[in-house]
């Protein structure tokens, strides 16, 4: 890798961490109505996989995937927007959070019925498969969301046709409240895709290094039409699962662990062992992102919010008039 | 040459396909079989097997699949064996595709189709008869539409395709082969949102669609000497055409409301609430429903013609409001 | 001591639980969290992991397993986190337990109950404000439930359990914490099946449920000196209580149906069409229907004030009728 | 085996050939009004499963699983009732052929929806475990029903909690006309086990011996506390998918190959081996099942046709009468 690259790797980790962690305090001070889902600590499973794709290439982020919108490209100032509800957010202020797609950067909204998206991922995969673009779909989802139908209806779908997709599970040990053990029988999820007839990894979502290499070869499968990969990076979120969450059913020594494998410090080990002046990186990184989400928050705080009869807006592409 | 009402479904299929290299099927056995109703047949052949897709048996997958070829410039026709397992991609239908372009302020559209055959009187018993408009009726930014003719069966299936929207089609498959007709020549389409003025008449109106739509006709023929009837075929049911509804409605000042779905929750009992509010000074009389018993639609004879509103049951209907 | 509405469905679980050991809950997160938003606190302490189970995100099975414990003499009790995710399992509801007893020629029932937090005005958006009665409305074997009162909460909650019928029990969470209600001691139940005439009134029926319950007591009190009106609270909407409607209708000759649920294929427009055909010689002026505009839940303030009935809407649509 | 015991079998396989051979012909007289779908060549799977089980272990048979009816103790008489739609059918002739089940036998009656039953039927075994009762559930389904969301969301359940369950697949090659290649990218549907933590195992469903062998320990693991069993039979069925369905989707050579190994031809050598009279036993036992299926026609033509107005019946078990 190039230091570039890898400076940049470093960006894209703290710019996530910086916003998610406005985010969250924005909502401690009452300013954000909707939900918030802090991917805090799961950086870099989107930065290592959204870093490996193309600009055409498509994500079906989740609703812990914040990260993966502004790695893909989304504009900052526009997902803030988003996050208020205001009329400059994708939503136009109809829906929050990621329910609003960003499709200049080929980023789909998704709903809020988990694994729903990976349906919508494998028709679009299909798409990229008859039109011969060498184009990938990557479907986000956590481990919870892995029990959910549509996720198996998708993955057998995809495997039939070896279609270029990738299905990417953020394995983070709970759904809300509920543990792994409540959720499935087996240690990886991955263990799925052999009854699809594709290839299963697993790798610590923790690790940057470790995501990107995994992230490559299942992209590279599915540019080059070996099919699908059901990728699960086992990783951990810090927050609750929501921001009124305080998580009590985790103990305090599990988050600590996890902790002490956060993938940011992780990443600062590397480049210094890359011998880079760490401390100098840091810092500018630090006010550079801290800058992109000041702008951000001016941004969406000054972006008006939507009147009243634009709910009747953007319904239909051919709306019929009445008589 | 007179075309069935399934034939004219094929013709539809076949010439949006050959005319947009992007319009494409899915379905269960919509390839290899050719439907199995064969609505598709020759399909695959002509086509190819990439563009006429034998799915398996995952319907929310159809449907999400449709999405996904719809956001990338694809215009898939998602077909259900029976309506009835639509049930089965229902979150797809109503939370993905209904609100995909809400949800994402206008940036992009959902140009998909969901047909299948509907409707009772074949002995289909509880899970082959059923008539889903309502659900979908709810849901704001979805289309419906409901043919009775096999030239409507084109040609709004051919707007259905070229449409942006998400549109469920309502086949019903007791017309399948039980009419024929010739249809026009050329680019034959049937504009979504109008209704069919069937037959002008001054005493009062039945409003109506799909299957019943033959036997309201037949009534009005037979009946014309005592009432003359107004008939009006919605063909699409959302959004309804209301100015056809209210032009009649002020003229003739009764109404009589008839569709093969049950009652309860039908589609029927919203337009007659609208006529009843909205027109409540034309009326000359109550606005009357016949539609079919609120249960399942049982598989025995005797119990399938208690409760749908065969003919007997529409002349009747339709005596009743002229008696009032 | 005064409790509130989600208090109320606690209890009711919590008193059922312990009356009869065959009564479980099933559902995301209702066990070790206590429930999304508490409906369920203390339940897995007090009855254990067997009866107060954590499932994995599966709505289709939470429903499905429901029925296969049903059969087996259990009643359980499903929770969907949000209703909103019932369209996740609604092939299992519409097809599987709705048509359970009827398919079987009577061999069994199918007591279940399938609750979920329902509604508008608390910025939830698209996905987390859905009111999905009117889709069940039109599914004859089903029985569904709205309470708008701590009161009603509990009892209505212990009826839908005790009852052999499946059962969807819709609670506002607009409501779960900001009503609160001293409640009758001992086995409090309130029969499915009945309304509440919760005001009586000789000028205008105002017929509603769930939320707007408590907007349209306040207009009551507040107009009371311009215009006497008898509101009638449905609580169960499937069946509805056509005899407590007709009686006050009769009586009063004008009616105003308001809910939450958007406007076109609400249930609204099935009992104003049953009014406008039944009663048609009682009513002085058009059958009235308030509701949300017929759109997604918008999230933005503005836009969901827009759409839903709000008392300022509530108030001015009973003025509207009370000066036809 | 007892002798008794083998010919009983033999006299299963032959009751239900004959069964659905007669329901055939009735159907090509337009006798029947429903649809028909004969598991004619599949009858070894539902003997073999059903005969293992105890009359208080309850089925979840899906529309091809006619023989299972009657294996687990469906009146033939009535079971004809509910073909023919009469008021002396399980559903009293409100749905036909398999629509209805029958509780008095622990048979559930499936909706069309395939592969809805698989959650049920978990539900079924979890109040099994939980009440501590050593009662088993068996859901059958075909191998293109495998493809619904559903069955996925049941198996993982199951596998959570190791119910008593075993998912019987038969995977017959074809969902209608659609071949297995079509449907998924496996060889063994019941690869899939691994990925909900239980036992996988295949076996051929045309051989009376296997099937019996590996129903008889998939439903021990159950009784025992061990867990689910995905058994994957593979069979073919002779007829169409219905009898309306030529079946020109397949080729003769393919049906002839599989006519020879026929699960009765087979079974019929079998008892050859075991030296019994099988001249005599073929006589015996075809003129009872032909009697019994005789009677099970006359039987159902003689069940009243029900009245319209039974259509409103057994919707409620506690009916709201309007005031
Ligand atoms: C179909 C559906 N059911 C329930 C929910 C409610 N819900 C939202 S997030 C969540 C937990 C998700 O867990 P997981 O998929 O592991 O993602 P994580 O939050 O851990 O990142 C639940 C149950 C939902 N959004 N969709
Ligand atoms: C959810 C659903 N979709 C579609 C159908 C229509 N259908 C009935 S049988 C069948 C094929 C079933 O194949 P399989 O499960 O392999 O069973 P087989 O008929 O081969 O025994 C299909 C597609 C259905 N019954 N249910
Ligand atoms: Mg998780
Ligand atoms: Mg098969």
């Amino acid at each position: 890798m190039t230091e570039q690259k890898e400076r940049e790797l470093y960006f894209w980790l703290r710019l996530i961490r910086e916003f998610e962690d406005r985010v969250s305090t924005l909502d401690r001070q009452g300013k954000i109505q909707g939900g918030v889902y802090s991917g805090k600590g799961q950086e870099a499973v989107v930065v290592g996989v959204c870093h490996a794709l193309r600009s055409d290439d498509w994500i079906f982020p989740l609703h812990r995937d914040l990260g993966a919108f502004l790695v893909k490209g989304a504009d900052p100032n526009r997902l803030m927007a988003q996050i208020f509800g205001r009329r400059d957010g994708f939503s136009k202020g109809k829906d929050s959070f990621l329910h609003g797609g960003d499709f200049s950067n080929c980023i789909f909204g998704a709903t809020s019925m988990l694994g729903s998206t990976l349906p919508v991922a494998a028709g679009t995969a299909y798409k990229f498969k008859i039109k011969q673009e060498d184009r990938v779909a990557i479907a986000f989802f956590g481990e919870g969301a892995s029990s959910r139908g549509d996720v198996h209806e998708a993955m057998n779908f995809a495997g039939i046709y070896k279609l270029p997709v990738v299905f990417l599970c953020e394995n983070n040990f709970y759904a809300y409240s509920t543990p792994n053990e409540l959720q499935f029988a087996v240690e990886d999820v991955a263990s799925r895709a052999v009854g699809y007839g594709f290839k299963g990894d697993v790798c610590s979502g923790n690790d940057l290094n470790e995501v990107m290499k995994a992230a490559r070869k299942a992209i590279e499968r599915a540019r080059t039409g070996d099919g699908p990969t059901f990728l699960e990076c086992k990783t951990y979120r810090y927050h609750g699962h929501s921001e009124h969450d305080r998580a009590t059913y985790r103990s305090e020594e599990e988050l600590i662990t996890w902790e002490s494998r956060d993938p940011i410090e992780r990443w600062e080990v590397y480049l210094e062992k890359r011998k880079y002046d760490i401390a100098a990186i840091k810092e500018e990184v630090g006010e550079k992102v801290k800058k992109i989400v000041d702008d951000a928050v001016a941004f969406a705080e000054a972006s008006p919010v939507p009147e009243g009869p634009e709910a009747m807006e953007d319904l239909y592409a051919t709306p019929i008039t009445e008589g | 040459m007179p075309v069935t009402y399934i034939q004219a479904i094929n013709q539809a299929m076949q010439e949006e396909m050959a005319r947009d290299e992007n319009v494409m099927l899915l379905g269960e056995d919509v390839g290899i079989l050719g439907g199995a109703f064969k609505a598709s047949e020759g399909l695959l052949e002509r086509f190819g097997s990439e563009r006429v897709l034998d799915t398996p048996i995952s319907e929310a997958l159809i449907v999400g699949a449709g999405v996904g070829l719809a956001i990338q410039g694809m215009r898939p026709i998602l077909e259900m064996q029976f309506i009835d397992f639509i049930a089965c991609g229902f979150d797809q239908i109503v939370n993905m595709a209904a609100t995909l372009r809400y949800r994402h302020g206008g940036q992009t559209s959902c140009p998909i189709v969901i047909r299948g055959p509907c409707g009772a009187g074949v002995h289909g018993g509880v899970y082959h008869s059923q008539n889903p408009e309502a659900w979908f009726f709810h849901v704001p930014g979805l289309k419906v539409v409901a043919p009775a003719t096999a030239h409507d069966a084109k040609g709004l299936l051919k707007a259905a395709i070229r449409d942006d929207d998400p549109v469920i089609y309502l086949e019903h498959k007791f017309l399948y082969r039980r009419i024929k007709e010739d249809l026009p020549e050329g680019d034959h389409v049937v504009p979504i949102g109008k209704a069919a003025l069937r037959k002008e008449g001054r005493d009062l109106t039945v409003i109506t669609y799909g299957s019943p739509v033959h036997a309201v006709m037949k009534a009005a023929r037979d009946m014309a000497s005592e009432v003359d009837i107004e008939v009006i075929d919605l063909r699409t049911l959302l959004p309804y055409d209301w100015k056809t509804i209210r032009e009649s409605v002020t003229k003739t000042g009764k109404v009589l409301i008839i569709h093969e779905a049950r009652l309860t929750g039908g589609i029927g009992g919203e337009i007659a609430a609208r006529i009843a509010g909205d027109l409540f000074e034309y009326l000359d009389g109550p606005v009357m429903r016949l539609a079919s018993k609120d249960t399942h639609n049982a598989f025995a004879g005797p119990m399938e013609e208690y409760i749908i509103p065969n003919q007997e049951k529409v002349t009747e209907a339709i005596r009743k409001l002229a008696a009032y």
